[in-house]
């Protein structure tokens, strides 16, 4: 069972970096967020994936019983969720910001850092 | 004491940029210093003797650096031709630069007392990082100079080459201090002259010569370096005088004579200074023959005489240790005082080349009598102490047994100064060409005072050489030499084997003086001579370089996102797996028994569905779908498995996201043009699979290794007791790791705060379409 | 009181910009209220900086506790002489970056939240340099990343926003490998203290699991810190942000990487000989192809960049000896770089100030219009060369010297040839922009203003200080450099007196 | 005229027990479409002249319509008047239109008052 | 006792034969709105069912309200839901091909004339990116 | 008798959820597949269904309320999800 | 949208996501919940509000500006752990008010100042996201 975490998990960093490796801001975009889906899978998987019981003390008892999931991983997703999250929108509105002042997300159009100062300009004006 | 002299000159350099623009006379005003620095340092060598002044002060004790001074008798002689000669020089530059901006004056008077400083603390130094520190500077004062007149290229471009040449060999050299460091434990010149033995059976000892060498070689302008010096003759007159004849060039000199003690046991080291030494002489004179402006030439004859220098520290013994000083000292008096005067003849006709000046020896009759006087003593002919020197050049050639062939070279090289004297003294002055060279300014007290002094200097120290030989010449070679040296020294020794080589010298630069007219133009214009002997080299490696620089900058550097990225992710996986490879870690698998749940299996199965399908799919919006699909996955994975505060998170984030982008994909085209072509994502499917074998092994490998729960089991105990709540995610959250959330919640807090900036209206005109 | 203000010390330097920061969001509708508050949270930066440097120096390594929970259950935050060393010098970037942004800070970006965003990444600098927790500093992380993302595109110029994307697309792969290695490293351990890890570490049998968190670290980092051959992000964007965000970033941001590679090298996993290898390919890459990439360029500020690049080499080639003289040598020279090349960017401000371009082609004159600033220039160019007795060259010194004394022959090569191309490219600038006489006649060339020429004399002189005087520098970084080599010391002040010896048992 | 509170609340009540009627028979029927071995797809857009007076009241009929056996809301115009309604099966528009009138709209309209 | 945890699992067991129906419709219908229909309706249901089936069989007081309330946000919000959808799919032009009676929001809701996933066939291009 | 009966009923409380896989697997196919994103969109909000069912039976068979609560939350927020695509239909469809 | 069936509903799901998000920051601490899921559930009130109605209903329903609330929220959280520096020396140790089996602490106070962080910036993107576009 656990391999199978393990092989899903893989498929979905490929993926991931699949289409991180786009040229299109947007579909880089996605792949940053299936691979941050996949990267809090990898904390979960670590943290050992072994009970269905919720870490939540249940009335009447002081401790956690010992049947329950590992909650630090939890902890540690929740963190990275929202991390993602924030990142995630962050570039989304760059994109959008890209969008209107460039009118294109295609990374073969978009130039304007590296054309800035560049040393090479004379030669590229060439066909 | 040696502190003091050497440290003052770099606050008179400072004084020197305020003062001198504000003084009358500020050349005088300025050679006050090193005219006191002469005086203070002609007391100290007078109480010399044998010994040697030493004084210590702790630097970075931690890596072994001090700046020790040691004052023994050859540093005494460069110390004396540094402060004499700067003296000098300060004096002529104040009336060189006296009809030019005052400011220009004060900087170029400044940058003199800082070079003289630096000179000051190379040659005391022993320290050999001490050494260093004071050797870069002077390379890096010698760039300024050069690039003095800034607003001309080629200035700009000679003190460019001038640095690359001089700071590229400081680095070799460099390089060899830190190999001594290490063979030898300590960096103090004279510790490693005494322990020579331990330095010559080290391993490094080949490499530490190699890179000395090369250190040496660009300072002094040794084949294949000569090329820097001509060019360097940019620098305004004095500068070259200065730096670029008498004193900066010789640093190399001095440095391969300090370790020629340390280097007796290995005789490569004479071997090489011969060698070069003698080559660098003959391409000097060659390279004479070739020019035919006034300083150019001059400049020539220098990289001739440093050649001869350095053969003639490769040669053993004490006759060539006095033949080394001895021409130091002879070659800094006359050619100081000929670049003066060439400086003067510059100056008053504005034309640069000395076929363009002629009859000038009426109207700058000093000038004329020292450019007189400096030659007979380049010449090498007596009553000068150019005689004397040349006399112990060829005293030491034939003490050391050194071969017909060499020998004979030498008196080429020798007889090329001849020639080079005859010309810079007749030609100018003497010679009538069509009309005599219009004269724009005359001879000023300041400009003939150097001249004048040091050709005197030549013509007293000749008539009278026990002046110097003694107090001088002889501590500064018993220095070189290591050990006492019983001399005397004659402006007449009779006729002697070497009486008969200065005749043989004599004759040729007679016969090379009257051929000069007809080959200096063809010889400078032959092409393969020029490549061989220009810096054509220099420009094919350096062009090279930015070349090779160019061509890995664009293909790095390409521009293209996909690229960096691809590149980057293939670097992670090659990283991985050559560490994989390197640490050899074994890999081991726990199959764990337990059955496969189907309801996991599915939800596994759904994520893997969607993340494919969001990889392959070119429609945007089924893509955000698809991504929607792998973040609801995980929040199924995270339900099934005892996670409801992570699937709650993620489902409402998931949410969220799905708003936002919608919002984005609202603006944009849903069907946007392939940005990659077929091929290109094939590739970037093996890069993927790539990395995600890696996360495939490292989680597969996780299986065999024990699971440590402590800090889980310390939270399970401690979160209702010690924090007083019963979901132990939470109170993980706010309290066990709260400054993690804090930290988050940043995030959250910029990230917005970066996108509520990022999609403002936009304020005023201007900008994008 | 007091005896809270002491014992936090290592407190301090993150929460000051973060108080500072969340106030300035807090007024977000008043500018001016934010000016003031975000110039009394730089100058209070500095001292509480100072303040744990001095607390480190006297009294040891310092460690807090978040919430009272020991170690390693609660977050630790720990500074050592390194940690301490990087907060200091990032309260000095702070404040000369904010003098400068006195002159060239305009409102327009203040009311798009600069003062939010720069204490924000100060945060996440501070927090980076100061945690004792693996997965802590990836939050520090994130909010540098957010934050820094936030500042380069602040003008929202085309090109800028063409920057930020490159800079987000590469750095949030980095962090998402951190995250991934971070993971994997709690599976292998069960544990995400620094100091916990150190202690455990040596106990576990060698897996593939560690091996591959170990490289994905390096990875993660090595982007971040801008190693060959992961580094495009950098050139691709720095010289796009404007130029005060861009000197705080050009001394900072990198340097993060290259302290988190430092740590985690040294306290975690031990550099054994195959990593040193790979690190030693890397240090030599990253040197040569940044030189490589600076030497072609004309345009000062990405001329610079490149420069980071080479320069983190140097950093790196420190790490790779794992030597204690290569890991002084790496501090010193961390230390160094960052001052002098957030002077450098800065200067890169001055010039285009006062030529009104940043393209060498098109500057001149600079030393006859602005002499204060071309002596003030060549501080900071000739330390970077490594031309004596500048901070530079004690720190390729310690580096190059370090790697003769490890007998990694072909590394001094490649170092000391990088020197001189470094030379080489100051050069261009200095001959470009300050001798050649002006192309033409420049109505946006303006005299450069008080403030900047203050925050530029102020680092050179440091600069100047540290290469006059660095005896007491390299001491420091000795020492360390010995901290880290042996991280006892280390453990033993986050987990109590005598752990770090004790006897090491499996879980 | 207003009805009582009391009455209003009846209604209410009765509305929903209504509607927990409809919504299970309509979810039968959209099940047994489902399984059924040819789907049907006579679909069609009915438009149902309505009177209410509160959007309050109109968007609960839509509501109400949305979750019934075959029909969903699909606008309502802009002056409040009618409903547009995509039956899943249309075979008799007018049937369906007053089958909503009287299990809804009416109630809905006392409600409302 | 044992009666409730019956009745609980027939309520689950038809919730979940209803989400399956719902599913199978979306799967089988032939245009979006007929699909909807499927999916609000009987998926409504069906979670409704089963939520009810576990409120039977927790019988706890807590449990009961959450339960309650999860089928109120249900009620509440899924037809809205539907509605939405049905009225943006309308507008956007998608597909009706199940549409055989009168359509009588012709003329009243702009409809486009092709749907937006129809470019990609206008444009002839690979459904890959 | 009892114990046997109330485990046969917590074992097919179980396979309840191996059984919402199905409509799961058929909802996914829609979405992926569409062929029109108002498909998409609608398999979309049918998940919402599904993932409360799922956290229910899960409440179910853990005998735990929290995963109850879980499906409260995807009950009220799936929501929004769902008025955010028909905007983004409606608009596009609308402008293009 | 101006869709009427929405628009009617709009205030009914604001204020019922309101007061869940509300509950579920309140006890987080025992129960699945805390200040981000709640956050989340208030922001998404808010942006069904934004949906319905447009962005300044939204802004409006707010008061505060988005950025504001991030920052009070931000301050909120951090002075949620001066009592503990000033008592324990240890910043973010909590203080705990103990009524019976209720346990109230500055815990809470910390989940508010998420909570506020959450809903602010949640706000602040769904309002730039839905703010029509100036002049394109
Ligand atoms: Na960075
Ligand atoms: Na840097």
């Amino acid at each position: 069972m656990t391999l199978a975490y393990a092989l899903a998990i893989a498929v979905l960093a490929a993926c991931g970096v699949h289409m991180m490796l786009s040229r299109h801001a947007v579909r880089i975009l996605f792949g940053v967020a299936v691979l941050s889906a996949a990267v809090n899978l990898v904390i979960f998987y670590a943290g050992r994936i072994a009970s269905d019981v919720p870490p939540v003390i249940l009335g009447g008892q002081d401790a956690l019983a010992s049947s329950a999931a590992n909650p630090l991983p939890q902890a540690l997703i929740l963190t990275a969720i929202v991390i993602g999250f924030a990142l995630v929108s962050f570039v989304a509105a760059l994109a959008l910001r890209l969008w209107r002042s460039v009118g294109t997300l295609d990374g073969r159009e978009l130039g304007d850092a590296e054309r800035l100062g560049t040393p090479f300009a004379d030669r590229e004006r060439r066909p | 004491m040696l502190f003091a002299a050497v440290f003052a000159g770099f606050p008179a350099a400072l004084l020197a940029r305020f003062l001198a623009a504000r003084v009358p006379h500020p050349g005088w005003v300025c050679a006050l210093v090193p005219a006191a620095l002469f005086a203070a340092f002609a007391a100290m060598g007078a109480g010399l003797g044998e010994a040697a002044l030493v004084e210590r002060l702790e630097w970075v004790p931690a890596l072994g650096v001090g700046l020790g001074f040691r004052l023994d008798g050859f540093s005494l002689l460069f110390c004396l031709l540094i402060t004499g000669i700067g003296a000098l020089v300060c004096v002529y530059s104040g009336a060189y630069f006296a009809e030019k901006p005052r400011d220009k004056g004060a900087s170029f008077l400044a940058l003199v007392l800082l070079f003289m400083a630096a000179m000051l603390g190379t040659v005391l130094s022993d320290n050999l990082v001490g050494l260093y520190v004071f050797w870069e500077l002077t390379s890096l004062v010698s760039f300024l100079l050069i690039g003095f007149d800034s607003h001309q290229v080629a200035a700009r471009k000679a003190a460019l080459q001038s640095l690359v040449v001089t700071a590229g060999g400081g680095l070799c050299l460099f390089g060899a201090i830190l190999l001594i460091g290490s063979a030898m434990g300590t960096f103090s010149l004279s510790e490693i002259a005494a322990r020579g033995g331990e330095l010559t059976a080290s391993p490094l000892a080949p490499a530490i010569l190699v890179l000395l060498c090369l250190g040496a070689f660009t300072k002094s302008a040794q084949v294949p370096f000569h090329f820097w010096l001509p060019n360097a003759m940019q620098a305004p007159t004095p500068a070259s005088a200065y730096l670029h004849s008498a004193t900066m060039v010789k640093l190399g000199v001095y440095l391969l004579a300090r370790f020629d003690q340390a280097f007796a046991g290995m005789p490569a080291f004479g071997t090489t200074l011969v060698v070069f030494g003698t080559a660098t002489l003959l391409v000097g004179g060659l390279r004479a023959l070739m020019q035919s402006g006034f300083k150019g030439i001059l400049a020539q004859s220098t990289v001739g005489s440093l050649g001869l220098l350095v053969l003639l520290i490769g040669l053993g013994g004490e006759a060539a240790a006095l033949a080394t000083v001895g021409f130091i000292l002879a070659h800094a008096l006359y050619k100081a005082a000929l670049f003066f005067c060439a400086g003067n003849a510059i100056h008053a006709t504005g034309r640069t080349q000395v076929t363009q000046m002629s009859g000038l020896g009426p109207r700058l009759p000093l000038t004329a009598a020292a450019a007189a006087l400096a030659a007979v003593s380049m010449a090498g002919l007596a009553p000068m102490i150019g005689f004397v020197a040349k006399e112990l050049v060829f005293e030491a050639q034939l003490a050391d047994a050194a071969g017909a062939l060499a020998i004979a070279l030498v008196v080429v090289g020798n007889a090329a100064f001849g020639m080079i004297a005859l010309l810079s003294a007749v030609d100018p002055f003497w010679k009538r060409r069509d009309a005599p060279s219009e004269i724009k300014h005359r001879e000023t007290p300041g400009l003939v005072l150097g001249p004048l002094v040091l050709a005197g200097l030549g013509l007293l120290f000749g008539l009278m050489p026990g002046l110097v030989a003694q107090t001088l010449i002889v501590p500064a070679a018993s220095a070189l030499h290591g050990a006492p040296i019983e001399a005397s020294i004659y402006l007449w020794h009779g006729f002697t084997p070497m009486l008969a080589l200065s005749a043989g010298v004599v004759a040729l630069g007679v016969v090379l003086y009257l051929a000069w007219p007809r080959v200096h133009w063809r010889l400078g214009e032959w092409p393969p001579l020029v490549a061989l002997l220009g810096d054509r080299g220099y420009y094919a490696v350096f062009d090279g370089i930015l070349s090779l620089a160019e061509r890995s900058t664009r293909m790095l550097q390409n521009g293209d996102q996909r690229r960096y990225t691809a590149t980057v992710v293939a670097a992670t996986v090659a990283l991985v797996l050559a560490g994989l490879l390197l640490a050899a870690p074994g890999f081991a698998i726990d199959l764990d028994a337990s059955a496969l749940h189907p309801a996991p299996l599915a939800v596994l199965a759904f994520i893997v569905a969607g993340a494919l399908a969001a990889a392959r799919t070119r429609s945007l919006l089924a893509a955000m779908v698809s991504v929607g699909i792998v973040g609801f996955g995980s929040a199924l994975v995270f339900l099934v498995n005892g996670a409801p505060d992570l699937a709650l998170t993620q489902f409402s984030v998931e949410v969220l996201v799905v708003v936002i982008l919608t919002a984005l994909l609202l603006r944009l085209p849903l069907n946007p043009v392939p940005t990659r072509t077929r091929g290109e994502r094939r590739f970037d499917a093996v890069l993927a699979a790539g990395f995600g074998l890696v996360v495939f092994v490292a989680l597969a490998a996780m299986t065999a290794v024990p699971f440590d729960p402590r800090l889980s089991a310390f939270f399970a105990a401690a979160s209702y007791p010690e924090a007083f709540g019963r979901n132990v995610v939470n109170v993980i959250l706010v309290d066990f790791r709260a400054i993690d959330t804090l930290g988050e919640i940043s995030v959250v807090c910029f990230a917005a705060l970066g996108a509520w900036s990022l999609l403002r209206r936009r304020t005023g005109s201007g900008g994008a379409k | 009181m007091t005896a809270v203000l002491l014992a936090n010390a290592v407190l301090w330097p993150v929460a000051v910009p973060l108080v500072t920061a969340a106030l300035c969001a807090a007024l977000w509708r008043h500018v001016g209220a934010q000016r003031l508050v975000s110039r009394f949270g730089t100058l209070a930066l500095l001292c509480v900086s100072l303040f744990l440097l001095w607390r480190v120096v006297a009294a040891g390594t310092q460690a807090i506790q978040f919430g009272s929970w020991a170690a390693p259950f609660g977050v630790t935050f720990a500074a050592d002489r390194l940690g301490a060393a990087m907060a200091a010098i990032t309260g000095l970037m702070a404040v000369s970056v904010m003098i400068f942004g006195l002159a060239d800070i305009r409102r327009r970006e203040e009311a798009a939240g600069f003062h939010v965003l720069f204490h924000g990444m100060l945060t996440g600098v501070n927090g980076a340099f100061l945690t004792g927790d693996i997965f802590n500093l990836y939050v520090w992380f994130e909010i540098m990343l957010i934050t820094a993302m936030g500042l380069l595109a602040i003008r929202r110029t085309r090109a800028q926003l063409d920057g930020t994307l490159k800079y987000a697309v590469l750095n949030l792969f980095s962090t998402l490998l951190f995250l991934l290695a971070v993971a994997l490293l709690y599976g292998a351990t069960g544990t995400l203290n620094m100091a916990d890890l150190g202690r455990v570490m040596p106990t576990l049998p060698p897996s593939a699991t560690l091996t591959i968190s170990a490289l994905l670290f390096l990875a993660g980092f090595g982007i971040k810190a801008g190693y060959f051959p992961l580094f495009f992000w950098l050139p691709a964007s720095y010289h796009t942000a404007s130029i005060t965000i861009a000197a705080i970033f050009a001394g900072l941001l990198t340097k993060v990487g290259v302290y988190a590679c430092f740590r985690v090298f040294t306290l975690i996993f031990a550099a054994d000989d195959g990593l040193r290898g790979i690190l030693a390919v890397m240090a030599a890459g990253t040197m040569l192809f940044g030189v490589f990439g600076a030497a072609v360029q004309w345009d000062v500020r990405r001329i610079l960049s490149f420069h980071i690049v080479s320069q983190i080499g140097y950093m790196l080639l420190g790490l790779a000896l794992a030597t204690p003289a290569g890991l002084a040598g790496g501090i010193f020279y961390i230390v160094h770089h960052i001052v002098v090349k957030a002077n450098l960017f800065l200067i890169a401000g001055a010039i285009h100030r006062a030529s009104g371009t940043f393209d060498l082609r098109r500057s001149g004159g600079l030393l006859k219009r602005s002499p204060l600033l071309a002596v003030l220039f060549l501080v900071p160019a000739l330390s970077l060369g490594g031309i004596p007795p500048l901070s530079g060259f004690w720190a390729k010194f310690m580096v190059i010297d370090a790697s003769v004394k490890a007998e990694a022959w072909w590394l001094v090569g490649v170092a000391l040839f990088v020197g001189l191309l470094t030379l080489y490219s100051m050069t261009k600038i200095w001959m470009e922009a300050f001798w050649k006489a002006p192309v033409l006649p420049r109505e946006a060339a303006r005299p450069v203003p008080a403030p900047m020429l203050a925050a530029i004399a102020l680092l050179s002189t440091v600069t100047v200080v540290i290469g006059l005087f660095a005896q007491p520098f390299v001491v420091f970084a000795d020492q360390a450099a010995a901290s880290l080599a042996d991280p006892s010391a280390y453990i033993d002040a986050v987990l109590g007196p005598g752990t770090a010896a004790a006897p090491r048992t499996a879980p | 005229m207003r009805p009582s509170p009391l009455a209003r609340a009846l209604d209410c009540l009765v509305l929903a027990a209504v509607f927990q009627r409809e919504l299970v028979t309509s979810s039968v029927a959209v099940a047994r479409a489902a399984f059924a071995r040819q789907p049907r797809t006579a679909s069609a857009i009915i438009a149902m002249p309505i009177a209410l007076r509160t959007d309050f009241g109109i968007a609960v009929l839509a509501n109400l319509v949305t979750l019934t056996p075959g029909t969903c809301s699909i606008h309502v115009s802009d002056d409040r008047r009618t409903l547009f309604i995509h039956a899943l099966d249309a075979e008799d528009p007018d049937a369906i239109v007053a089958g909503i009138r009287t299990a809804f709209e009416d109630r809905i309209r006392r409600i409302e008052g | 006792m044992i009666l409730l945890s019956l009745l609980a699992l027939a309520s689950k067991l038809v919730g979940v034969v209803f989400l399956f129906a719902a599913a199978l419709g979306l799967l089988r219908f032939s245009d979006p709105l007929q699909r909807m229909h499927a999916a609000t309706k009987a998926g409504t249901l069906g979670a409704g069912f089963v939520v009810l089936g576990v409120v039977l069989q927790l019988q706890r007081l807590d449990a009961t309200l959450i339960g309650l309330a999860v089928v109120l946000f249900l009620l509440l919000t899924i037809p809205v839901a539907g509605h939405l959808l049905g009225r943006a799919a309308y507008v956007s032009g998608a597909d009706m091909g199940g549409l055989r009676g009168p359509d009588a929001l012709e003329g009243v809701l702009d409809r486009q004339p092709a749907a937006l996933e129809a470019l990609d066939a206008d444009a002839g291009l690979g459904r890959e990116l | 008798m009892m114990e046997t009966l109330s485990a046969l009923l917590d074992w097919l409380s179980a396979g309840l959820v191996t059984l919402l896989m199905v409509p799961l697997a058929l909802t996914l196919w829609r979405m992926v597949r569409g062929p029109g994103y108002a498909d998409r969109f609608i398999a979309v909000d049918m998940l919402t269904g599904i993932a409360v069912a799922i956290a229910a039976l899960t409440a179910g068979a853990t005998g735990r309320r929290e995963f109850l609560d879980v499906a409260f939350g995807i009950a009220l927020i799936s929501f929004v999800a769902t008025c955010a695509f028909a905007a983004l239909l409606e608009r596009k469809g609308g402008r293009r | 949208m101006n869709s009427i069936v929405l628009s009617a509903f709009s205030r009914l799901f604001f204020l019922l996501m309101i007061a869940v998000s509300l509950y579920v920051l309140y006890r987080g601490h025992n129960e699945p919940g805390g200040g981000f899921v709640g956050g989340l559930i208030g922001a998404s009130g808010l942006a069904v509000l934004a949906l319905a109605e447009g962005v300044d209903a939204a802004r409006r329903a707010l008061r505060l500006h988005p950025v504001a609330v991030m920052g009070l929220g931000l301050v909120l959280a951090l002075l949620s752990g001066v009592p503990g520096l000033v008592t324990h020396g240890s910043f973010l140790t909590h203080w705990w008010l103990h009524l019976g089996s209720l346990h109230l602490g500055t815990a809470l106070l910390f989940d508010i100042g998420v909570y506020m962080v959450v809903i602010g910036g949640v706000l602040a993107l769904v309002l730039r996201f839905y703010e029509e576009d100036a002049g394109s």
